[in-house]
């Protein structure tokens, strides 16, 4: 350990490396922490810093990693590996111009960008990603702790409007080892539901087949919603075509005298989803492992419970009724609030501190309207994912929100 | 150098700063939205870079040979009325010859009335001086509207259809960046522009001082 | 008689710190020279009333004043005055007494006092609390009719006494309350009681020794005037700010002190020394200082007299092989004791040793810290509440400067519900205007929570300190309160 | 109905006219350093973009387009909205000082907005019918107020916590956050359309 | 049928036209409004139209308040103190005020409209025009700034009064030719600076006297107009533009250079005489900013590297003049 000590301060004084300060600075903290003291009152101070705060982060991130790599296969290490050092290229390029220190914040970007991105996503675009990202998200409003909005959502948003083809297209279905099939191309559970919900109907309450509807869709989105409809014991099911969404449904479905197996279909279970056996962006697709990460994250006061209960909270109780009026658009409640990346961008990227509001109503804010935006998107829009878009979209509203907040807060008093 | 000889030496350091630092999208913020909005090609490009040019040039020469006639409170409103008959004037050369070119500049070509850097000069310049400097003014001025449109369309063209003018220049695997041929793409060509331009010319003080 | 806890928003507890000093106390020599300053704590400073090469007793009066707002200051040693003359204490020119003690133990007790205090009139009484100095303390004085505070007695609404430990050291209460300081305690406060006849009486204590109040309660059981209450010993409850706005439920007259509303706060060693006072006839000549921190070899209390050099209190108690920083009183707001031959004055609590941690870790953040207290649960060491396993102390900075992430910590601790990020952030921008009022930085209360807590390592505390020096410059001082304020014409006047 | 809500939620969302058609930049550039300044500017565009909207069409509909001279049409436009602008100062100079004060100070400045004529130009252009006209002119000025709103807040913010590199501060930066609005709002894009 | 368009567009512009003269008419018009000037210890009152804005008014009943930019609220000198009915204060006025300025009612007199009776305050220039001068120095936000209690403010300098006879028949023949002419103080002045090239304070009191005009008024004139100067010159007068344009765009490191070539101060005389070198807050070419100007030539887009060419120039023309 004492060499790699002589080493750095002999780095130190080289006079050829001293445009390269930040770099050998960083690795200096990073190895060896500091020795500096306090200089006036408070002269004990709490051992927080800004490496533990990130590094909690990624912590909690490692399971939805280890996740990733378990259902994705070794190239998420090399995607990781990419948006770690092209992300890392540009922050030390403008610590090197800037004359800065190279600031910890990156450390989350490079590891949540990835995470975002579908697996099969080409190693060139994400270092455009994570490039854009970092520079027109962080580094051009000064760096770490600076930014408007959240590095990785723009990267990545970035790279979605550029490249639909890629971004939208192809989605690897997970590794399911049981099965041992191959990797497969196919849609993610929300692409799904968006599909057969446009072209069939939605929890009807009377099925009826006609000689004329060739190819008739049927969707049930709970038990419930099969109980309830009448299935005509006259009419012959044959030609209908019924998917059911998760379990119970289809449960309740198959049992049912007159439907034939080989025309129901289930399109995914919760049971799948929670896990991570449905397609998805690569750290998303496993929710149990993202909610123990966000709960760690709240215990441990890195990030802060408004934002994440106030955001999913609106996205289920828009979705409870806007799926009983408008079964067709708006998904069910649970589902809604499983798949995709909601529970992700909910746990790790809304709770952002330095892209959301300051002040506790504003936070609740933020919440509330990333709800609204995510389930508008995703239910009215071309997008099939609207997460990424509300989370960027409230972080430009974060400075006014909070402005309005503060300005009912201190409000002068009546005199 | 001729230049010099035939514009004068103050004719010729107009022209010069008002392509360099002067630059009215760079230096001043004029004329930024139809910068951002018709540089998606660079045909769009080039024809209302030629619009604007004509416009201010015709602009030019009406206000400031009519400068002294001009009463002070009807001001504002004889730069428009005159603005904007040249810009029907432009409005109907495009139709007639390049009908396609004037669908996809659609109401912008109507915007040219509204662009600030031909208010703004008028208003600055070309009331205070004569025509032949105001001709040079408007002309430089045109230029560097121009040249700034053009050099944004080139990228968005390039990375936004694969295409210079029209003719494929990428190879046939190259994936299109949507996001350059719109809004947002605008926004960030635009914004690099006007950094590395301030950067560049703040470097070039910094060293005369020197 | 046990009243409710009421609390207070944010604070933060500080629990088991290495070098929490323990309830023992012992007795320090009595020091070969005293320095006495002559402005000690509140008040102004006093006019010497002894000459050089004056002989004098302990407990004898060599400092009064009784014009100006101000309490007498004593000899706290029997010896030879050898000096009169200006020293630089606290970063302040005072005046102060040095005095070549004989080293003899016995003190000078004051005329009129007497252990059958009932008997004894208002005035005598207040005189001697006046002329033994105890009226000098907390952060008001206590009124008398010698103009030892800004208000007069009459004019006391309420007095708070407090004993809680919400600093990571300070004086135990427990042991400042042990066998016979009990009662000596409940008289002190039934004398005080007698001096201030309108005035209700709160006694705040820790309220995790349960045992403690239930003694104090006991003691001062058939007392209607007074009620004790447990408070959650966070930081900073024993502030004036905090205490009156929690115990009283008063609001606090920003910029003013806590007698300009009749509200009095006095901690338990005031009780006691009024009780000295009156019964004994002694002078505040002795202080309980707590020796705390990593730095001692072994943390207690010790008694020392009033004016000796710190350097003679800790002697020989202080670990040798370890670079230190002496802190007087308090480590989150405390001054750096730079020279140790500055004497300890009757407002001096607690002297402190801190490590000074200017030696690198490897990999110091991750390593998962049992040891390491922070507001954040980041560290193992919120598994570990017992006393066994105590946090670290030393003055490390722990992570470098870095911009503000918004993280709210401080807006959770603050006492006061200010945004101090907010404040501090205006303040470095150099936006100094009515915003800043707007936003309360005149409540700050300087408890430097704020700095504790950040993860950026932001001192917040000096911003906001560093706004209101520049808003006064600006010509926006700090807004007078609505409501009428007591003794300040005499505050006026005194200047 | 469905079709008015559909216009107003376009002009606002997917088809914002300054996040999408990037006009009025110049105003945007220049106003959007404070939220006081930016929201009496945009208050000031509501009120002209729809009252001139609101006057534009019946003279084109009614005048220019019987008596055959359509061609002039920007000539026109441009003149009523100068008039219109000075006409409206006067007005709420004589009997609304209070808001004169606080918007009307704006007003000259609006005169050369491009989002003003540009209303008035895609309701000729796109064909709509009065009523529409009114609510498309009305949507499109409050997204433009939205827009700036939110550039004005986030420069304010900056102010407090930015760090941004020399070249880039003021129309820099602005191009680059409206970019990164612009690019977020896309996410609006396909909810409703637009002929 | 070409003309049917403009026929429409003439048309148009009548009843446009028509409709605001009428509104102009009915809608902008307060009636008589009184305005009650205090200024220098004493008052005065005068009616005038209402609708007007202040600084015209006052510019016409005789009060000289400094402006460059001609009442677009974008130099900031036209500040006068309201006392009552100016209305709130304008968020355009706002960035030319200080805190305290905003609390003690100052306003730009190029933004408030005169709708009723205003009583204002006009602070005395005396001190404020020569405290600036004498601080010489440029802040945007304080270079209107009272002189607070406590502040030193200006006293002036008790000087011997004697004029030198050479000089007082000067005097006199200036004064003689404009003998009987009312309102010819200014031209008086502007030919005594020539002759002497600045106003020497004894000749200001002589010209006061025989004139029978305060010396308060003198000073004033002599202090408002950049053309006067209180101080001797040199031959060439080099102003260095610092309005807000030309500040922006480097004024100030063309000050910085322009010292160090010249040796001397803002203020100051080199040692030869030839050049003054002086700050002006604006000389109305901020289009062509930064600026500076040598006696009447103006020298637009200026860099500190032309300072050479430019002084050479002048230096070979003192040159000539003194060899001819």
């Amino acid at each position: 350990m004492k060499v790699i000590r002589s080493l750095l301060d002999k780095l130190y004084e080289v006079p050829g490396l001293q445009r390269y300060k930040p770099i050998i600075g960083a690795a200096d903290a990073i190895l060896y922490g500091t020795n500096e003291t306090t200089h006036a009152a408070p002269h004990v101070v709490d051992n927080i810093d800004i490496k533990r705060y990130m590094s909690f982060v990624i912590l909690a991130l490692l399971p939805a990693v280890a996740a990733s790599v378990y259902f994705f296969g070794f190239r998420v290490i090399a995607i990781i590996m990419v948006s770690y050092m092209a992300g890392g290229a540009v922050e030390v390029i403008f610590a090197m111009v800037g004359k800065h220190d190279i600031h910890e914040g990156f450390l989350i970007t490079g590891l949540i960008f990835p995470l975002v991105l579908p697996p099969t996503c080409p190693l060139w675009v994400v270092a455009i990603g994570v490039v854009f990202g970092t520079m027109f998200g962080k580094e051009m409003f000064g760096g770490t702790g600076r930014n408007i909005f959240n590095p990785a959502l723009v990267g990545r948003l970035f790279i979605t409007i550029a490249f639909p083809a890629i971004m939208s297209a192809n989605w690897q279905q997970p590794f399911d080892y049981s099965l041992e099939t191959d990797a497969t191309t196919v849609a993610t559970p929300l692409g799904k539901y968006k599909s057969t919900a446009m072209a069939g109907e939605v929890n009807p309450t009377v099925v009826e087949f006609k000689e004329d509807e060739a190819n008739k869709q049927v969707l049930f989105t709970s038990a419930a919603a099969v109980e309830k409809c009448t299935l005509n014991p006259e009419s012959k099911f044959d030609g209908v075509k019924i998917y059911c969404v998760g379990n119970g449904a289809y449960k309740k479905a198959a049992k049912h005298k007159r439907i034939e197996e080989s025309n129901l279909t289930r399109l995914f279970s919760y049971g799948d989803l929670l896990v991570g056996k449905e397609p998805g962006s690569m750290g998303e697709t496993c929710r149990i492992v993202i909610i123990l990460g966000g709960i760690f994250l709240m215990f441990a006061k890195v990030s802060n419970w408004r934002i994440p209960v106030s955001y999913l909270g609106t996205v289920f109780v828009l979705a409870l009724v806007g799926h009983r009026f408008l079964p067709q658009d708006i998904a069910p409640p649970v589902f809604q609030i499983f798949a995709g990346g909601l529970m992700f961008g909910a746990m790790f990227m809304a709770t952002d501190p330095i892209t959301s509001p300051f002040t506790k109503a504003g936070k609740y804010c933020f919440g509330v309207s990333c709800g609204v935006l995510t389930v508008l998107i995703r239910s009215f829009t071309g997008y099939v994912e609207g997460v990424m878009f509300s989370i960027v979209i409230m972080n430009a509203f974060t400075p006014l929100i909070d402005q309005i907040v503060l300005m009912f807060k201190y409000r002068p008093a009546k005199t | 150098m001729f230049l010099k000889k035939y514009l004068g030496a103050d004719g010729y350091k107009i022209l010069k700063l008002g392509i360099t630092r002067d630059h009215p999208i760079f230096a001043v913020g004029l004329g930024i939205c139809s910068a951002l909005a018709v540089s998606n090609t660079v045909a769009n490009a080039i024809a209302m870079g030629a619009g604007v040019t004509f416009v201010l040039v015709a602009t030019a020469v009406i206000i400031s040979s009519l400068r002294s006639m001009i009463p002070q409170r009807a001001r504002i409103i004889t730069y428009m009325i005159t603005i904007a008959s040249f810009v029907i004037i432009v409005q109907m050369f495009l139709d007639a010859f390049s009908p396609t070119i004037s669908e996809a500049l659609g109401p912008y070509v109507a915007l040219i009335i509204t662009n600030c850097i031909i208010m703004g000069r008028a208003e600055a310049f070309y009331v205070t001086n004569g025509v032949r400097l105001s001709v040079i003014d408007a002309v430089s001025n045109g230029i560097a509207y121009t040249y700034t449109l053009v050099a944004i369309a080139v990228v968005r063209e390039i990375l936004g259809f694969g295409t210079l003018l029209g003719f494929q220049v990428t190879p046939d695997g190259w994936p299109k960046w949507v996001v350059m041929s719109m809004a947002p793409g605008a926004f960030f060509l635009l914004g690099v522009a006007i950094w590395i331009s301030k950067t560049i010319t703040e470097g070039g003080s910094e060293e005369e001082e020197e | 008689m046990i009243a409710k806890n009421r609390a207070f928003p944010g604070g933060y507890r500080f629990k088991h710190f290495q070098g929490r000093p323990q309830d023992k106390l012992i007795k320090a020599a009595i020091p070969a020279m005293v320095t006495i300053p002559l402005m000690q704590g509140f008040g102004d400073e006093v006019a010497a009333v002894v000459g050089a090469d004056d002989k004098v007793a302990a407990g004898q009066t060599i400092g009064r004043d009784d014009e100006s707002i101000s309490s007498p200051v004593h000899s706290s040693v029997n010896g030879k005055v050898v000096n009169i003359g200006k020293i630089d204490y606290l970063g302040n020119e005072t005046t102060a007494i040095t005095i070549e003690s004989d080293g003899t133990e016995g003190w000078q007790s004051l005329e009129g006092c007497s252990a059958a205090w009932d008997n004894l009139s208002i005035e005598q009484i207040e005189k001697l609390v006046y002329l033994s100095g105890a009226s000098g303390a907390g952060r008001d004085g206590i009124p008398t009719g010698f103009n030892s505070s800004i208000i007069s007695p009459d004019e006391v609404e309420n007095v708070i006494i407090h004993g809680v430990e919400s600093e990571m050291f300070a004086v135990s209460s427990g042991l400042l309350l042990k066998d016979d300081n009990l009662s000596h305690f409940a008289e002190g406060t039934k004398i005080l009681r007698k001096m201030l006849p309108h005035a209700a009486f709160s006694i705040a204590l820790n309220s995790e020794c349960k045992s403690l109040i239930t003694d104090v309660s006991g003691a001062l059981a058939d007392n209607d005037w007074c009620d004790v209450r447990g408070l959650e010993p966070r930081y900073p409850a024993d502030y004036d700010e905090v205490l009156v706005s929690a115990v009283l439920g008063r609001e606090f007259p920003v910029g003013h002190l806590a007698a300009n509303i009749g509200v009095i706060v006095l901690d338990i060693q005031a009780v006691l020394a009024v009780y000295d006072a009156v019964v004994a006839g002694k002078a505040v000549i002795e202080r309980t200082i707590a020796l705390a921190g990593p730095g001692f070899k072994e943390n207690l209390h010790i008694s020392a007299r009033v004016g000796s050099p710190v350097q003679h209190i800790i002697d020989g108690m202080v670990k040798q092989d370890a670079d230190l920083r002496f802190l007087r009183n308090s480590c989150l707001t405390g001054e750096a004791l730079s020279d140790l031959s500055m004497p300890a004055d009757r407002t001096c609590g607690a002297i402190i040793a801190v490590v000074e941690g200017n030696n690198r870790e490897m990999f110091a953040f991750v390593r998962p810290g049992p040891r390491k207290d922070s507001y954040s649960r980041t560290f193992l060491s919120l598994l570990f509440g017992s006393e066994k396993i105590t946090k670290l102390c030393e003055t490390n900075l722990r992570g470098e400067e870095r911009p503000c992430i918004s993280c709210n910590y401080c807006v959770e601790v603050c006492p006061v519900s200010l945004m101090p990020h907010l404040l501090f952030r205006h303040v470095e921008r150099e936006i100094i205007d009515e915003k800043l009022l707007k936003y309360g930085i005149y409540d700050c209360i300087e408890c430097n929570l704020c700095t504790y807590v950040c993860p950026s390592k932001i001192t917040l505390g000096q911003w906001i300190k560093d706004g209101k020096a520049k808003l006064i410059d600006e010509g926006l001082p700090c807004p007078q309160p609505k409501f009428a304020l007591k003794g300040l014409e005499e505050d006026e006047d005194a200047k | 109905m469905t079709h008015a809500i559909t216009i107003f939620i376009a002009a606002i969302l997917t088809h914002n006219i300054a996040l999408t058609y990037l006009l009025g930049m110049c105003p945007f550039v220049s106003l959007s350093r404070s939220t006081k300044t930016a929201f009496g500017m945009s208050v000031a565009v509501i009120f002209v973009v729809t009252l001139t909207a609101a006057i534009n069409w019946p003279i084109y509909h009614l005048i220019l387009v019987p008596t055959g001279s359509k061609l002039i049409y920007y000539i026109v436009f441009i003149i009523v909205i100068a008039a219109t602008v000075q006409l409206v100062e006067m007005i709420m100079e004589r009997f609304f000082p209070h808001l004169q004060s606080a918007f009307g100070i704006f007003l000259p400045l609006i005169t050369v907005n491009c989002t003003v004529l540009a209303v008035s130009v895609l309701m000729v252009l796109r064909t709509y019918s009065y009523g529409m006209t009114l609510v498309f002119a009305f949507g499109s000025a409050v997204g433009w107020m939205l827009a700036i709103m939110i550039v004005a807040a986030i420069n304010e913010k900056l102010k407090l916590v930015g760090n941004v590199p020399k070249g880039l501060q003021g129309a820099g930066i602005i191009m680059i956050i409206a970019g990164i609005i612009a690019l977020a709002f896309l996410g609006f894009g396909g909810m409703v359309d637009v002929k | 049928m070409i003309f049917v368009p403009v026929l429409v567009i003439n048309l148009i512009l009548l009843v446009i036209t028509i409709l605001l003269s009428i509104a102009d008419r009915l809608l902008v018009s307060y009636g008589e409004c009184k305005i009650t000037v205090y200024h220098e210890g004493e008052s005065k009152e005068f009616s005038v139209d209402g609708g007007g804005f202040l600084l015209s008014e006052l510019t016409s009943h005789g009060y000289n308040i400094p402006s460059s930019c001609a009442g677009k609220a974008s130099c900031g000198f036209c500040k006068v103190q309201v006392q009552k009915g100016g209305g709130q204060i304008l968020p355009t006025e706002e960035i030319f005020m200080s805190r305290e300025e905003k609390l003690s009612g100052i306003r730009l007199s190029c933004q408030v409209k005169v709708k009723n009776d205003i009583d204002i305050f006009i602070p005395d220039f005396l001190t404020t025009v020569r405290g600036i001068v004498k601080n010489k120095t440029y802040d945007p936000k304080l270079r209107w700034r009272f002189i607070k209690d406590g502040q030193e403010s200006f006293v002036p300098e008790k000087r011997l009064i004697k004029l030198d006879p050479r000089d007082e028949t000067a005097v006199d023949a200036i004064l003689d030719e404009f003998e009987g002419m009312r309102g010819s103080l200014v031209p008086i002045l502007q030919r005594i600076n020539t002759t002497f090239n600045y106003l020497p304070e004894p000749v200001l009191w002589r010209t006061a006297k025989r004139l029978h005009v305060p010396m308060s008024s003198i000073y004033r004139l002599a202090t408002f107009y950049n053309a006067f100067s209180l101080e001797p010159k040199g031959k060439n007068i080099i102003k260095v533009c610092m309005g807000t344009s030309c500040y922006v765009k480097g004024g100030q490191r063309i000050l910085d250079s322009m010292q160090n070539k010249l040796g001397v101060e803002v203020g100051g005389n080199t040692e030869d005489m030839n050049f003054t070198l002086e700050t002006v807050s604006c000389i109305g070419c901020c289009g062509q900013s930064p600026v500076i100007s040598v006696n009447d030539n103006i020298y637009g887009y200026f860099k500190p590297k032309m300072i050479d060419e430019v002084l050479h120039e002048y230096c070979k023309k003192e040159l000539e003049k003194s060899q001819s």
